[in-house]
Order: structure tokens, then C-alpha cells, then sequence
């Protein structure tokens, strides 16, 4: 059994305006020292479901179902008291924007601190000792200083070296790294992921990184997990998923979004419309207002019929949700030459 | 932070003594002649003027504002008329520095009344403020905390139909049942502290200052209701569930510090403009304090207590402006001067 | 001359914000019921007198309010000759000795008035109450600088030349003033031993009725007089004295005076019953009325100068409506036309007959509020004449009729401006529709600025056609009531129209009031003003809408509770005693 | 311009279609003349002591001497990170700030120092569009009034015609004319996005300042309003500059792009030679900090140039050249001479003592002689620069790394 094993899980919010399906479905295993990516765009689910590994839909308007399982445990099924000593020793998060999620009035080692002494009976003395040394470990300089400092007097990129010290102090199985780089500059993201990965490798944790940057999943994520309204659109190894994609929403993402490298001429071909509404979600296949592909699909199936999760033409543990029947021929031949002439030559 | 102190606090001078001259710039644009109403109704153009002069109301207003100032620099007689301190110099007032003014009306000195005007108006406030402030924000928080229940609604319509009511009914209403009919309490009367000791004191705040508490407190339950709200929607409360704090330590610790942070420049505030005075609650259960005293000024045109007052008042709001930003500064690190 | 009283109350109601406007003070008995009992076992306790707003003055030359005059009369401040106590008008406003042998002795045309102090008057430290008192007492209404707001008649009667600068007496009072100023004054009053002689450039037959009436001829002592600074100083001389200091916001006690010695007085004038009065100030009305409702404690001993607001009239049955009172008070509500733009005399007629006055009664709280009202000159005031207007609800018909006659378009447009309360808007709307149905159209102008109200009136150019104006009589004389308000000589100024507020002038009218001010007896001067009022009421010069009711409340511990036209209609304090 | 020239033309609309088509990167025309020269631009903050009396006690160096070029109906890109200037750049040339110095010469005539009321009929020339366009729109007025307010203050068309004007707008920009009379709140991210381009459009710009006009939407979205900047330069011949910290982006879109760090451009090139042959330290930093999809995916990524620590204050910059701090290549002269933005070819200008391509920067100061100093950075007697520094625009000669001579076309 994996460490971390999500199984048909289901979030769902009641509103005054209906019932938000918020995630439908959604089913991934994870071991530890692996990291697996959630990519799409706002919207799609990839932080509801991720939050609801830690509970934090508890005494809302959530309706959760499925299970969680965690080393074995089913993290939906145990008490709340249970979930809220599993939070940040066996759970961590690190969420978007650091200086919104920290205090303001607290000091970061204050704050740091407060995550170990809760979950271990140490003094202020030991918990400040560790704190340090958590800083110091993730590159804040003088740490035995800026353990007094407050949010607002760090930069972005030392707030979220903060925010990660906060989420391993107490060395967690699982850390959740909610776009954990979307508010920093690129040469801190670099920086920031850099981190992450030697951390990684220093705690043998499992990292789930939540992002819309592809170019994230690709350099952090051994697989690869696309969402789209709720539900798992394709799931796979990320090498995989981005050489072979098989479902018209990746395809979307890979040629919608410019490179730095490579041919200075790729066009950018855009996704048509917008997200859809989770409050109602479109019929069949979510996916199909938007799909360029929809012709490949004999009669009414992309509208009527939801595709299942199923096996990829590539192999492998590749799953995709889509009717199209050769996928794969579809995107070497009329999405590949548009996009990337480099990818054409390597696949 | 000493010298921004010293910076707010000269500024706050400039700005009373240009409150100052535009409070008696505006008295005397008013239609109202204060020397006839000094003089009364039957007076002769003549003898109107003579009062004019006798108040000293005859001159530009410059140099009636000029000689304000003097006289709060250096004390003043009143009347400033040097022949008659010399044949009758026991009908001359001396008002020493630093000199408000010497009200015709009252018979003294704008400081001396302020000195038994104060105490009164300040017990009332400060009794209001512990009302409110206790009531207001703990059925605040306990509203936020039960949210779209029924002890919240509940909190928040009562809160409404105080707020909405005017005090003067409130106010009539606790002395008329509170007081008079059911006898729970004394009618209210002002008694320092020094005379009637701290019992005494309280008990006979406790009607006024629940009057004016129960206005305010309607605002300060459905304020702090809001600011906890939105303090348990931020980001941070989320990392401290997420970090697994038990949900007493994230409501007292997390929540409530920023929650309330606001509240204190709105406390500061509404305790200034209590302290100038609450005329309505003043008015209804007999309390001289300023607020009163500024009814009853204006009435009656008597221009050095409207002077003296606008300056107190104006020096309150700027106080209590001074010390809640300093103390914001001591609540709220972002906002210290680095 | 005039109603300074009027005014002064009508600002403390506007800023108390619970009471109509119209009317306060000044006294008649009528309808005033006095409990009997007997007053010698109601002697000592502590009587209670809450009254709403500060005074402005209790220096006695500068008291002008009448429930300060009678107040004072009956406790601290005695004069030459008061009124006595009476349920009987007529007595009580016919002046008796006080601190005088007799009640004056006119001559020279009643030009000149002697009087003689009695012997064993004291102040209150014992010193003997001469008549250089007096003489101070009247020297200090010369310092029009520094003795404000209180009535100054004898500025304008004492024979003293004019400042031709000024336009005011060379003399200017005891603080400071030229030589020969000082000596014009010592020559207009003297003094022989304790005989006081009053010297005046021109007749003054009612000048004891003026002296009962008010404190500017009491007495002061020099010693004593602090200028502005004495204004809440009360030197006694009569039953009893200020205990500590007057203080402005709460008021005082008065307790006995040992240094006044009882056999110089009479007990028609002052009974003195109570050992201590504590006068209350600063409960409004609701609260007054609650306690007086509840007569509990001290509430059992009070008495009040607060009407009963309309809102607690129900309450007042059974065992508390014995304890209630109606009093008419000296106050008339009346409106003037404005001769400026009203000039023909059928439209003012039609006026007259199509005033409503009993809707006005009733929009403004009925009997226990106003009542109708037939003369601007009040029924307790010399001069009262009960034929000259109708009253009642109105005669529409005949407004038209008059109107036809007058041959003006129909319905004729008028502005009725008055001073805006929510009472004052209900009762301007009963005239309006009274007016409407005797053909006028009517805009209503309710003026939201009180205190300005009287300032605007007196404009010469203002647009109103109706003005609406309250008065009270300073002394029960009809002199004090159409003189001041429609003698056009002394009015009409090219800025302002005065008190004669629609800019009547009439000669016929004026040479009435030269001949009743000429007039060297009381009685023929009553005749030549009842004669001037009927021009008034030809000339549809006003039109009086109601006298202001007194309705008051008293403890159940209060004895021999009076309202007398010497105690200008509220508790007099002369007989009251507590048990 | 005459009255009748103000009209917007209305392209054949393509709503939706428009949106979704491929669209190429834009192309750089070298013959174009400018419509916008930026010379020697700073904006200088000042920065009061904390003390009794509040002194100005130094300068945040906001943009510290930026020369520049944008030309009609081109873009010029603008990189950098957070704090580098070049928001503040963009609101200077949309004249929302008024430069401390320097020129900004728009179509002949320097605006930078231009008041209030001269600035009005410029308004309707420059325009923005900014970042956020759920905080940019009034959310209580309608689309229409958002969009028809330029119309109505500049009195351009009678205010019968402004619906049908705002209709047409609305259609250029892909949305549905009939929801004019809609509120923003009642538009997704995106099409929030199109609003503000259509207001921006209103009075037909000569140039359009996009501050970051796509960074706060979803990467499918991203594209579309990209691609409907494309439709609508190539339609109206407008002239961007186009801010951005992301660098694909900028890349697609901008032909020619400038990359600024603590207040100063350091390198500006056509694109082809930014993204291909950077020379700047910072420049190559960046472009290898950028996460890339696909060469991950195809085995592994590049090699990263770690930058470490922070960007330095822009109060107290540090001496010379600004990137020295975090700069591997860093020597002695570095911290002595700024080196000037030279020309190393036909569009390609960098500001670096050791300029070259990564993994081949040279040992010795390649602006020694157009600096007049040794390699220590210290002066040399005599040196007498021939080539003119921190030009607007760019040269037909200049200095040849390879070479080390000045060279021309």
C-alpha cells in the first residue's frame, strides 16, 4: 500500500445557490521521497482536494466523502482531535502567498515555534533552539537574529524559506505545497524549488505540489495529476504525461503557454472560452465546450457520455479521460507541428 | 517613535489654534447678534451697543482673536477696560494663563468651569466605555463564533434596536423605569468620588453610562462580529489550523489580536468624542458635564466657553488620535517606524 | 418696553427640545385652586422647586424672568411695594407697602414719586436697609455695559439729560461716569433721612405697579456689588437667605434669615413656612413630571415651574389630578398682518373672521395647553377687554363675503410665517385650513431657526402677509402690552420694524397711548389704552389667538399651594408650606 | 488629429474565433520609426528621516538614468523582477508620475515635465492597461460607462453615438456588445481583462503601457488576451510597451526586450540575441531560473545559475555596477566604474564590465577603453571614448566582443 492513497474522494460545498462539486472523484497514490504534481487552472479543485487531506473542510459547508489514507489511517474516517494532532507533524502545508498566511503581529520564529510546541512537549527554550536551526536550514541568514523579525520585515522569498521551515519542524510523512512559488520571482522560485527538493531529499517526505505552471510539474513532479473541473483529466508519470499527452486539455495547456526557449516563432494557441462553473458542471465530458477535438468523436459522445479514466495508448501507469480513440496520432500530428517542432524531433 | 509623537503633537497645536479662528470667525458670520442677546429683547440700538462694548464684541475679530491668544499666553482681565480697574477694580476678573476666555454668562472663567465640567463628563465616558466595550465586543464575539444561528441573529437585531433608537428614549426609559417606578436605582446624580466615595460614584453612573453604552455597544457588537469574521477568513488562520493548534488557542491567539486590532482607533476615537461631552445623555439625566455646557453655550451665544470648548474637544480627538496610533503602533508591528 | 421674560424662556424651550414654544410664565389666578389647610401646622421642612434651565441672573437688577421675580419677592428680595398673596386677581395685583410705609406718594403730575423706607429693615449681616441703597440699587440699570438683560425702565423715565452720542443718559451708571453725569443722577434721586424721591422727565402713574412688578428699584449695597461677577450673588433682606453659593448649574438653597425680623412685614406678603427651599435645577419635563407622578421622597414636597408635557395628560387621574393644577398665564399668542402688504382693512377683516382659533387650541394641546383668547392684552392685566375679538372656531362666510367686498381675487394668496415646532406646525396647519375655507390661500413659512425667528420678523422688507408673535405684560398694565408693540414711533426704523412686527402706524392709536402715558392716574390711563386697543382691533392690527395655560403637578406634601397673578402663574411661594 | 480621424475602425469581427486562433510571435520591424524615446529617464523617491523634522535623508532609485526606444506600432518588453522599476517606468511614461529627470520625448515632444492640463489631450494618445482588472474597473458602473468615459470627457463623439461606439469596442475585443450595460463583476477574470483593453482602446492610442496585463490570469485565458493584443496592435498600429515579469511571455510578444535590475536597464536586445545570447549576468540568471516544460520533459533540465540572497535596497544601491553583489563574474572594477549600457551589435546592448555569452565571459573588462580606466578600474590618462553610451536608440556601430574593435553594419 502507498503512503498516501486517495481514493474516490469527493468534495462538495452547499451554497444558497446550489450544491459547488468541487471534486468529483478523485483518486492518486503517493509514496515517500515522490512528488506528485496537481496541475490546472483556478477553479478546477486542485486546493480543495489537497486541503481536505488536513481536514480543513471540517466545520464548514463541505461535504467530503471517499477516503484519505494516510500510512494506512483514513484520515476521513478519525475524530477531530485526531486530524488536528496529524496536522503539521504528519501533514504540512505551505500555501501561496506567504506573507498573507503568516500572522501579522507574531514573530516568524514566534509563529515556527508554535508549530513544534504544540505538537511536542519541549520548553520555549528547545522550541526556540529548534527554530534556529530550522531556519538555518532552509538559508535564512543570521537565523539566530531574524527569529525575532516579523512577516512584513522579511522578503517574499525569506517568508516562504520561513513558510517552509514552519511546514517540516516537525519532519511530516506528507507536505502539501499549495503554488507554493506563484507569488515569488522567478529567480527566487528557483531558488524556492531548489529548496524543496534538497529538503525532499534530506526528510524522505512526500511533497504534492499544486500549481498552473506546467514548467513547476515538470521540474519538481515524478508524476503528474491534470485536473479539470473537479475531476482528473489524465494521470501519469510527468514525463509522460508531457511528451505523450493524450487528452485535449493538456494539449491546450503545453501550446497555450510560451517558452523561453526554442523556436522564437511557436505559436500560441490558446484554450477557447472559459472555466466552467462547478456549481454546473457541463454534461459528458467536461472538457468538451472548450475542445478543438471534439470532430475526432463519432456522434453526440463528448457531450453526453463522461470518458472514463482510462489506460493511455503509451502504456505505462498513463491514464487519461477522453473519447478520442488515437489520441496520441492526434497530437503528433496536427497539435505537435504547431506548438513545438523541438518536441517532434524527440518523440 | 518620540519624535513622531512630538511631530503629531505640534501639528495638533496648529491645527487648534486654526480651529480657534474659525470658531470665531464663524460666530461672528452668524445672523445672531450675542450683545442683543446678552442685552435682552428690549433693547435700544443704543444700549445694544454698549453691551457690544462691554464684551469686548466691538472690536475687528482679529484683534478679539489676537487678544484670545494673549490671554493664553499670559492671563487677561476681564473686562479689558483699564479705567474701570482703576475706579472699580473689584468688578475686574483676573483669568491667568493659560486663559480661555471668561464667560459673562457662567460668571468665571472658561477653565474653572471646565475643571467641574470634566470630571463629570469623563466619569460618564469612562463608565460607558467599560459597558460598551465588554458587552459589545463579547456579544460580538460570541455572535461571530455562533454565526446564522439564533443567538446570533438575535444579538445582532437587539444590537439594531438600539442602535436605532434615540437615546433620549433610551435614556428616559431606564430613569423612568430603572429609577423612578421600580427604584433598582438611584436617580442618577453626579457624585465625585471624593464626595460620596467610589460606590456611590458607580451606582449613580450606571444608568447614564448604560444609556450611551447600549448606543455605542449596538455598533461594537456588530463591529467586532465583523472583524472576527473576517479575521477567520484570513490566510493565516488557515496555517494555524494547518499547523494543528487546538481551535481555543487559534480563536484567543490568532483571531481575536487581529480581530480586535481595529477596534482599538474606533474605541480611541468614540471615547474622545465622549469625553467632549454626550449632550443627549447629559441632557436627560441632569449631568453637568461638557456636553451640557456646550448646549447651553451655544443657546446663549457665549463665545469664550464655545472657544474654550471647541479647543478641549478639538485637543481630545487629537489626543486620543496620538495614542491610539501609538498604541496601534505597540499592537500591530507592521505599523511600527522601522 | 417689553417682554424680555417671553423671549428668554421661549430659547430654554427650544433647547430643552420639549416644549412648544409658545408661552411660559407671567401669572393670573383663574381656575387656580388653593387646598385650604392650615398654614401655621405646615411650618418648617424643606420645600423643593425644580425648575428646568439655569438662570441667567439672580442680581435682583438684573432678574427679568417672572418666575425669578416672584420667587425672590416672596424669599430674599424685598422692594418698596409688592403684591400680596390673593387668590383674588384683582388683589394680588394691586401693589402693597414692603420695605416702604405706603405704596408712594405721586405729585408734580405723577412726575414725581416719594417714598419712605421703614424703620428696622435689615440685610442679612443686620446691617439697616437705607435709602442710599435704593438710590445704588437704581444707579446700577445705568450701567447698561455691565448690568445687562434686566429691565431698565427708569433709564428712560428718570430725568437725566441725553448723551447726544450715545442716545443714552450722560449718567452711566456707579462703576464709572463723568461728573456731571454723577450729578444729573444725584439730582433725579434723593434722598432726605429715609425718604426716597424719584424725579421723571414725564408722567409714570403706574411706576408703583412697575416697582411691585420688578427688582429694578430694590436696593443693593454697595459694599457688596462685584459688577458682572455678582450676577449669582443674592444679598437677602427678606425671610430668608442663600445658604453657600448659587450654583448656576444646580441651583441653591435658601434657609432662614436671622437678621430678618418678621413684624416688618406682613403675612399677606410672605408667609415663610418652610425652613429650607431647595430650588432644583436641570430635570426636564418627562422627568419632573415622573417623580411629581410617582410623589415619592422628596418629590412629595416639590413643586415645579415645568407644564405637564401633552404625553403624560392621561396619566393625571384620580388622587394625582388633585395634585394637578390649570393656571391661565399672562402669555398671549396673537398674529399680525403685515401692513405692508395687507393694506385693505375687508382682507384683514376677513382674516379675522376665518382664524380658527379653536382649531389652534386644539392642534396645540387643548385646555390643558391654551385657551381661546379675545384681546393681546391678558385676561389678569389691566385694560382686559373681553368683546373685542370673538374667538371660537371661525365664520367662513362672512370671510368671503368680506373678501367679495373688497373686491380682490379669490382665493387670496397669504404667507403665514411662524416659528417651526412640531406643536407650532400643527397648529399653523388648523389656521391654514381656517383660512383656506374663508377664501385665502396660504403658504406656511415655519422658520426652523428659533433663535433667529424674532431677528427675521423684524425685518422691514420680509415677505410674510401673517406673523405669528407671543407677549407677555411686564406688569398688569395694558401700558406694557399695545404700547410697545404698536406704537409705530418708536418701532419703525428704516431697519427694522421693531416689536411692531407688521409695521402698523396709526396716529390715532398713538395719540391714545401719549395721552393714557400722560396720564397722571392708573384708572384714567387704563381707559385711554382700552380705547387704543379698540382702534387696534378697527384696524384688524392683530388678532389674538390664545392665552398660554399653566398645567402643573405638586407633591402631596405641598400646603396651601397657590398660583396667583403675583406669582405670574406659577407656585407662589408667599403662602406654601410643607408637611 | 481632425475630428473626423477619431473614430475607432471597426475590424471584421472575430470575437471568439479571434480568440482561440494560433497567433505567432510578433516581429520586430527595424525601419519603424520610434513613437516613444525614453533618454536618461530617473525617478528618485524621497525618503524622510524619522526624526523631529522630517529631512529628506536619500532616495529610493526607483529608475535610476533608463534610455530607451519603443517603436510605432512595435513593443518593447521590460523584464525584471519585483522592485526593479519598471512598473514605476511604465507609470512615468503614462506620465501618472512626473520624472525627477531626464527626457520622455512622445512623437517629437517631450512630455516629462508637462502639466496637468497639458497632459489632457495626451491622455487620449498614452494609455494603460493594468494588472488587475477586478480592481482597475469601477464595479458600480456598467461596461458601457467604464468603457464610454474617455469618449464623454474628451468630448471625441457626440453622446448619442457613444453606445454604438462602445458596442463596437466591445466587439474588437472579442465580447458581446449587448452586455454594455452589464458591471464588471459580472464578467470572468478574462474578460475583465478585455474590458480594460476596449477602455484603453476607446480614444485609438498611439501607445498602450501594459503593466503586467495577463499575470493575474489563468494560463488558458493568458493566451487569449495575448493573442487579442496581437489583433489589435496589428489593427491600429499602436506601440506597446509591454511590462512583465514573466519572460516567456514577454518573449512571445515583444520583438525587442529590455531587462531591468534595481532601477537600470542592463541588457536590451532583439529578441532573438536576449534569449539565445544573453550577455548580462542577470540576464542569463533569469533565463535559467525559468522552469521549462519542455526541455524537463525531454531529459533532465538546464543547468540553473543560482542567484543567492536578495535584491539589494534601492536606497543605499551598491557602488558600480548594481549586480555586483549577487554577480559570480564580480571583480575589483565592478565595484568602481558602473559600466555604461554599451552596444555590442546591431540591437544587442549590454551593461556588464565582462559581457559575453554564458561560459564564455571574458577575464579581462571588455569596457576598459570606452571607460577610460584599467582593468582595475582605476582612470587612464588619455582614453577617449568613441562610441556614445546610453543612447536611446541604436547605433550603426559598435564594439565587437569578439574583436574588441568598433565595428558597423
Amino acid at each position: 500500500m502507498s503512503f498516501l492513497s486517495v481514493r474516490d474522494l469527493v468534495v462538495h460545498f452547499k451554497t444558497v445557490d446550489g450544491v459547488v462539486k468541487a471534486t468529483e472523484g478523485l483518486s492518486y497514490e503517493l509514496e515517500r521521497g515522490k512528488t506528485l504534481g496537481i496541475v490546472g487552472e483556478s477553479g478546477s479543485g486542485k486546493s480543495v482536494s489537497s486541503s481536505a487531506i488536513l481536514g480543513l473542510h471540517r466545520g464548514t459547508n463541505a461535504l467530503v466523502s471517499g477516503e484519505i489514507l494516510l500510512d494506512g489511517v483514513d484520515l476521513l474516517k478519525i475524530n477531530d482531535e485526531s486530524i488536528r494532532r496529524k496536522r503539521g507533524r504528519e501533514v504540512a502545508m505551505i500555501f501561496q502567498d506567504p506573507l498573507s498566511a503568516m500572522h501579522p503581529y507574531y514573530t516568524v520564529g514566534n509563529q515556527i515555534a508554535e508549530a513544534y510546541r504544540v505538537h511536542n512537549d519541549v520548553s520555549k527554550k528547545q522550541a526556540r533552539a529548534r527554530t534556529i536551526e530550522m531556519l538555518e536550514r532552509v538559508g535564512i541568514p543570521q537565523p539566530d537574529r531574524r527569529i525575532d523579525d516579523y512577516p512584513h520585515q522579511f522578503s517574499g522569498g525569506m517568508r516562504q524559506r520561513a513558510m517552509i521551515a514552519m511546514a517540516l519542524i516537525n519532519d511530516p510523512g506528507l507536505v502539501i505545497a499549495d503554488e507554493p512559488t506563484t507569488a515569488l520571482d522567478v529567480t527566487v522560485q528557483a531558488q524556492i524549488l531548489d529548496l524543496l527538493q534538497d529538503l525532499q531529499r534530506e526528510f524522505n517526505s512526500a511533497i504534492i505540489i499544486i500549481t498552473h505552471d506546467l514548467g513547476v510539474v515538470a521540474e519538481m513532479a515524478d508524476d503528474v495529476l491534470v485536473m479539470y473541473a473537479g475531476r482528473a483529466v489524465e494521470y501519469g508519470p510527468t514525463k509522460e504525461i508531457l511528451v505523450h499527452p493524450e487528452m485535449p486539455y493538456t494539449w491546450g495547456l503545453l501550446s497555450s503557454v510560451p517558452d523561453v526557449v526554442g523556436d522564437t516563432d511557436a505559436k500560441l494557441i490558446p484554450i477557447r472560452g472559459n472555466p466552467p462553473s462547478l456549481l454546473t458542471p457541463p454534461s459528458g465530458c467536461p472538457f468538451h465546450p472548450r475542445c478543438d477535438h471534439r470532430d475526432k468523436v463519432p456522434g453526440d459522445l463528448c457531450r453526453t457520455t463522461l470518458p472514463d479514466l482510462t489506460p493511455a495508448r503509451a502504456g505505462g501507469d498513463h491514464t487519461k479521460r477522453c473519447h478520442i480513440a488515437n489520441p496520441d496520432e492526434v497530437y503528433a500530428t496536427e497539435v505537435l507541428p504547431e506548438i513545438a517542432p523541438l518536441f517532434e524531433e524527440q518523440a | 517613535m518620540f519624535a513622531y509623537t512630538v511631530r503629531r503633537v505640534f501639528v495638533g497645536i496648529i491645527m487648534l489654534i486654526a480651529m480657534s479662528m474659525v470658531t470665531f470667525v464663524l460666530f461672528f458670520a452668524s445672523p445672531i447678534d450675542p450683545a442683543q442677546f446678552a442685552c435682552g429683547k428690549n433693547c435700544s440700538l443704543e444700549q445694544r451697543a454698549q453691551v457690544r462694548k462691554g464684551l469686548g464684541y466691538d472690536k475687528p475679530v482679529w484683534e478679539q482673536w489676537k487678544n484670545f491668544a494673549v490671554g493664553v499666553a499670559k492671563g487677561r482681565d476681564y473686562p479689558e477696560d483699564k479705567s474701570l480697574r482703576k475706579s472699580a477694580p473689584n468688578l475686574v476678573a483676573h483669568c491667568a494663563a493659560p486663559c480661555l476666555g471668561y464667560s459673562n454668562v457662567n460668571i468665571a472663567t472658561v477653565t474653572s468651569e471646565f475643571k467641574t465640567r470634566i470630571p463629570v463628563s469623563f466619569s460618564l465616558a469612562i463608565m460607558a466605555f467599560i459597558l460598551w466595550i465588554v458587552g459589545g465586543v463579547g456579544l460580538g464575539v460570541i455572535a461571530a463564533l455562533t454565526k446564522g444561528s439564533i443567538i446570533d441573529r438575535g444579538l445582532v437585531g437587539i444590537s439594531l434596536i438600539f442602535f436605532a433608537f434615540p437615546t433620549f428614549f433610551v435614556g428616559l426609559f431606564l430613569l423612568k423605569f430603572l429609577a423612578i417606578k421600580w427604584g433598582f436605582f438611584p436617580v442618577p446624580n453626579y457624585i465625585s468620588i471624593a464626595d460620596g466615595g467610589v460606590w456611590n460614584w458607580m451606582v449613580n453612573l450606571v444608568l447614564p453610562g448604560l444609556t450611551l453604552a447600549l448606543f455605542y455597544m449596538a455598533g461594537y457588537v456588530r463591529m467586532s462580529r465583523a472583524f472576527v469574521l473576517e479575521s477567520m477568513s484570513e490566510d493565516y488562520l488557515r496555517t494555524a489550523r494547518a499547523k494543528g493548534l487546538p481551535g481555543r488557542k487559534i480563536l484567543f491567539k490568532h483571531t481575536m489580536r487581529a480581530a480586535l486590532t481595529p477596534l482599538v482607533t474606533m474605541a480611541g476615537l468614540d471615547l474622545a468624542g465622549l469625553l467632549g461631552g454626550a449632550i443627549i445623555t447629559e441632557r436627560v439625566f441632569n449631568y453637568n458635564g461638557l456636553g451640557k455646557l456646550a448646549v447651553d453655550s451655544i443657546t446663549v451665544y457665549d463665545l469664550p466657553t464655545i472657544v474654550g470648548l471647541v479647543l478641549l474637544l478639538g485637543s481630545f480627538v487629537i489626543v486620543a488620535n496620538i495614542v491610539v496610533d501609538i498604541l496601534y503602533a505597540f499592537i500591530d508591528p507592521r505599523v511600527r517606524v522601522g | 418696553m417689553a417682554s424680555y421674560r417671553k423671549k428668554m424662556l421661549a430659547v430654554a424651550a427650544a433647547a430643552s427640545m420639549s416644549v412648544a414654544l409658545a408661552a411660559c410664565g407671567g401669572g393670573s389666578d383663574n381656575g387656580s385652586k388653593s387646598p385650604g389647610g392650615s398654614s401655621d401646622s405646615a411650618k418648617g421642612g424643606t420645600l423643593y422647586y425644580y425648575i428646568f434651565a439655569a438662570l441667567e441672573h439672580t442680581d435682583p437688577q438684573r432678574t427679568y424672568v417672572g418666575r425669578d421675580i416672584t420667587n425672590w419677592s416672596r424669599t430674599v428680595y424685598r422692594s418698596l411695594v409688592t403684591f400680596p398673596i390673593s387668590d383674588d386677581a384683582k388683589v394680588s395685583t394691586t401693589p402693597v407697602p414692603d420695605l416702604a410705609t405706603d405704596t408712594g406718594q405721586s405729585s408734580n403730575g405723577a412726575k414725581t414719586w416719594k417714598f419712605t423706607v421703614k424703620d428696622g429693615v435689615k440685610w442679612e449681616d443686620g446691617k439697616p436697609i437705607t435709602c442710599e441703597d435704593f438710590k445704588y440699587g437704581a444707579s446700577r440699570v445705568f450701567a447698561t455695559d455691565i448690568i445687562t438683560g434686566g429691565p431698565n425702565y427708569i433709564i428712560t423715565y428718570l430725568d437725566i439729560p441725553e448723551d447726544p452720542k450715545t442716545h443714552l443718559p450722560i449718567y452711566t451708571g456707579p462703576y464709572q461716569s463723568s461728573p456731571e453725569g454723577k450729578a444729573a443722577f444725584d439730582k433725579a434721586i434723593t434722598c432726605d433721612g429715609n425718604t426716597i424721591t424719584y424725579n421723571f422727565k414725564k408722567p409714570w402713574a403706574d411706576f408703583p405697579l412697575a416697582v411691585a412688578s420688578l427688582h429694578m428699584m430694590d436696593p443693593y449695597r454697595a459694599d457688596k456689588d462685584q459688577g458682572d461677577k455678582s450676577n449669582y450673588q443674592i444679598f437677602s433682606n427678606g425671610p430668608y437667605k442663600l445658604e453657600g453659593t448659587w450654583d448656576k448649574q444646580k441651583g441653591g438653597t435658601l434657609v432662614r434669615n436671622p437678621n430678618y425680623d418678621p413684624s416688618t412685614d406682613s403675612t399677606d406678603i410672605r408667609k415663610a413656612l418652610p425652613d429650607k427651599i431647595t430650588f432644583d435645577i436641570g430635570k426636564t419635563a418627562e422627568q419632573i413630571t415622573d417623580q411629581m407622578i410617582a410623589d415619592s421622597g422628596q418629590d412629595k414636597f416639590a413643586v415645579t415651574e415645568r407644564r405637564v408635557p401633552a404625553a403624560y395628560y392621561s396619566q393625571i387621574t384620580g388622587d394625582i389630578a388633585k395634585r394637578a393644577v390649570t393656571v391661565t398665564s399672562p402669555y398671549t399668542d396673537y398674529v399680525v398682518p403685515n401692513f405692508k402688504r395687507m393694506t385693505n382693512l375687508q382682507v384683514r377683516q376677513a382674516l379675522a373672521a376665518s382664524t380658527d382659533d379653536t382649531g389652534w387650541v386644539t392642534a396645540g394641546g387643548g385646555e390643558k395647553a391654551y385657551e381661546e383668547s379675545h384681546d393681546i392684552v391678558n385676561p389678569a392685566v389691566k385694560g382686559y377687554q373681553s368683546d373685542l375679538f370673538p374667538a371660537g372656531a371661525g365664520d367662513p362666510e362672512k370671510s368671503k363675503q368680506l373678501l367679495q367686498q373688497a373686491g380682490v381675487q379669490m382665493p387670496y394668496p397669504i404667507t403665514f410665517t411662524y416659528p417651526s415646532t412640531a406643536t407650532a406646525d400643527k397648529q399653523a396647519a388648523a389656521l391654514k385650513a381656517g383660512w383656506e375655507k374663508g377664501g385665502f390661500k396660504v403658504t406656511l413659512n415655519g422658520v426652523a431657526n428659533q433663535d433667529a425667528y424674532y431677528t427675521d420678523i423684524q425685518k422691514p422688507d420680509q415677505k410674510a402677509d401673517v406673523i405669528w408673535a407671543g407677549w407677555g405684560a411686564d406688569w398688569p398694565s395694558a401700558i406694557t402690552v399695545t404700547a410697545p408693540l404698536f406704537d409705530s414711533r418708536p418701532n419703525l426704523t428704516k431697519n427694522s420694524n421693531g416689536q411692531d412686527y407688521g409695521a402698523y402706524d396709526s396716529d390715532e392709536f398713538n395719540a391714545l397711548v401719549d395721552q393714557a402715558q400722560n396720564a397722571t392716574d392708573l384708572d384714567q390711563q387704563t381707559q385711554f389704552l382700552q380705547q387704543a386697543d379698540q382702534v387696534l382691533a378697527k384696524d384688524v392690527a392683530y388678532i389674538p389667538v390664545d392665552n398660554a395655560i399653566f398645567y402643573f403637578l405638586h407633591g402631596s406634601g405641598v400646603k396651601n399651594y397657590m398660583n396667583t397673578a403675583a406669582s405670574n402663574g406659577f407656585p407662589d411661594l408667599g403662602p406654601v408650606g410643607v408637611k | 488629429m481632425s475630428e473626423m480621424e477619431t473614430g475607432v475602425p471597426v475590424p471584421v469581427a472575430e470575437h471568439d474565433e479571434a480568440a482561440s486562433s494560433a497567433h505567432a510571435a510578433s516581429r520586430l520591424d527595424p525601419n519603424a520609426k520610434p513613437v516613444l524615446t525614453v533618454e536618461n529617464m530617473r525617478m528618485y523617491f524621497p525618503v524622510k528621516a524619522n526624526g523631529l523634522i522630517r529631512r529628506t535623508v536619500g532616495h529610493v532609485q526607483a529608475v535610476d538614468g533608463v534610455s530607451f526606444q519603443v517603436p510605432e506600432g512595435g513593443s518593447l518588453g521590460l523584464v525584471g523582477e519585483s522592485g526593479c522599476g519598471k512598473s514605476t517606468t511604465g507609470r512615468l511614461i503614462a506620465r501618472l508620475l512626473e520624472p525627477t529627470g531626464g527626457s520622455i520625448e512622445f512623437q517629437g515632444r517631450d512630455i516629462a515635465h508637462l502639466s496637468a492640463r497639458e497632459l489632457m489631450p495626451l491622455r487620449r494618445e498614452i494609455q494603460m492597461i493594468f494588472q488587475d482588472p477586478a480592481t482597475s474597473l469601477n464595479p458600480r458602473h456598467t461596461v458601457g460607462a467604464i468603457v464610454g468615459a474617455p469618449l464623454e470627457i474628451h468630448k471625441v463623439v457626440p453622446k448619442d453615438k457613444i453606445i454604438p461606439r462602445v458596442q463596437e469596442l466591445l466587439e474588437v475585443v472579442g465580447l458581446n456588445p449587448e452586455h454594455y450595460n452589464r458591471y464588471p463583476h459580472e464578467f470572468s477574470g478574462g474578460q475583465r481583462q478585455r474590458i480594460g483593453i476596449a477602455r484603453a482602446l476607446t480614444l485609438q492610442p498611439r501607445l498602450l503601457v501594459a503593466d503586467e496585463p495577463v499575470s493575474a490570469l489563468d494560463v488558458s485565458i493568458q493566451a487569449q488576451v495575448i493573442n487579442l493584443l496581437q489583433d489589435v496592435q496589428r489593427e491600429f498600429g499602436i506601440g506597446f510597451l509591454f511590462i512583465a515579469h514573466d519572460l516567456a511571455i514577454v518573449r512571445h510578444f515583444c520583438p525587442e526586450v529590455a531587462v531591468m535590475y534595481l532601477g537600470k536597464i542592463v541588457e536590451v536586445a532583439d529578441r532573438e540575441t536576449l534569449y539565445n545570447h544573453p550577455h548580462h549576468p542577470y540576464t542569463q540568471a533569469l533565463l535559467s531560473a525559468v522552469p521549462d516544460v519542455k526541455q524537463a520533459a525531454i531529459g533532465g533540465r538546464r543547468e540553473r545559475i543560482r542567484l543567492e540572497g536578495d535584491v539589494p535596497s534601492p536606497i543605499l544601491p551598491p557602488s558600480g555596477c548594481r549586480f555586483r553583489t549577487r554577480c559570480q563574474y564580480a571583480q575589483e572594477i565592478c565595484a568602481k566604474v558602473e559600466p555604461p549600457l554599451l552596444q555590442i551589435g546591431p540591437r544587442h546592448k549590454v551593461a556588464c564590465h565582462f559581457a559575453g555569452e554564458l561560459g564564455q565571459h571574458p577575464t579581462t573588462p571588455v569596457t576598459m577603453e570606452v571607460c577610460g580606466v584599467d582593468e582595475h578600474g582605476s582612470p587612464v590618462e588619455g582614453a577617449a571614448p568613441e562610441i556614445q553610451l546610453n543612447r536611446p536608440d541604436f547605433a550603426d556601430r559598435w564594439l565587437d566582443l569578439k574583436t574588441g574593435q568598433t565595428t558597423g553594419a
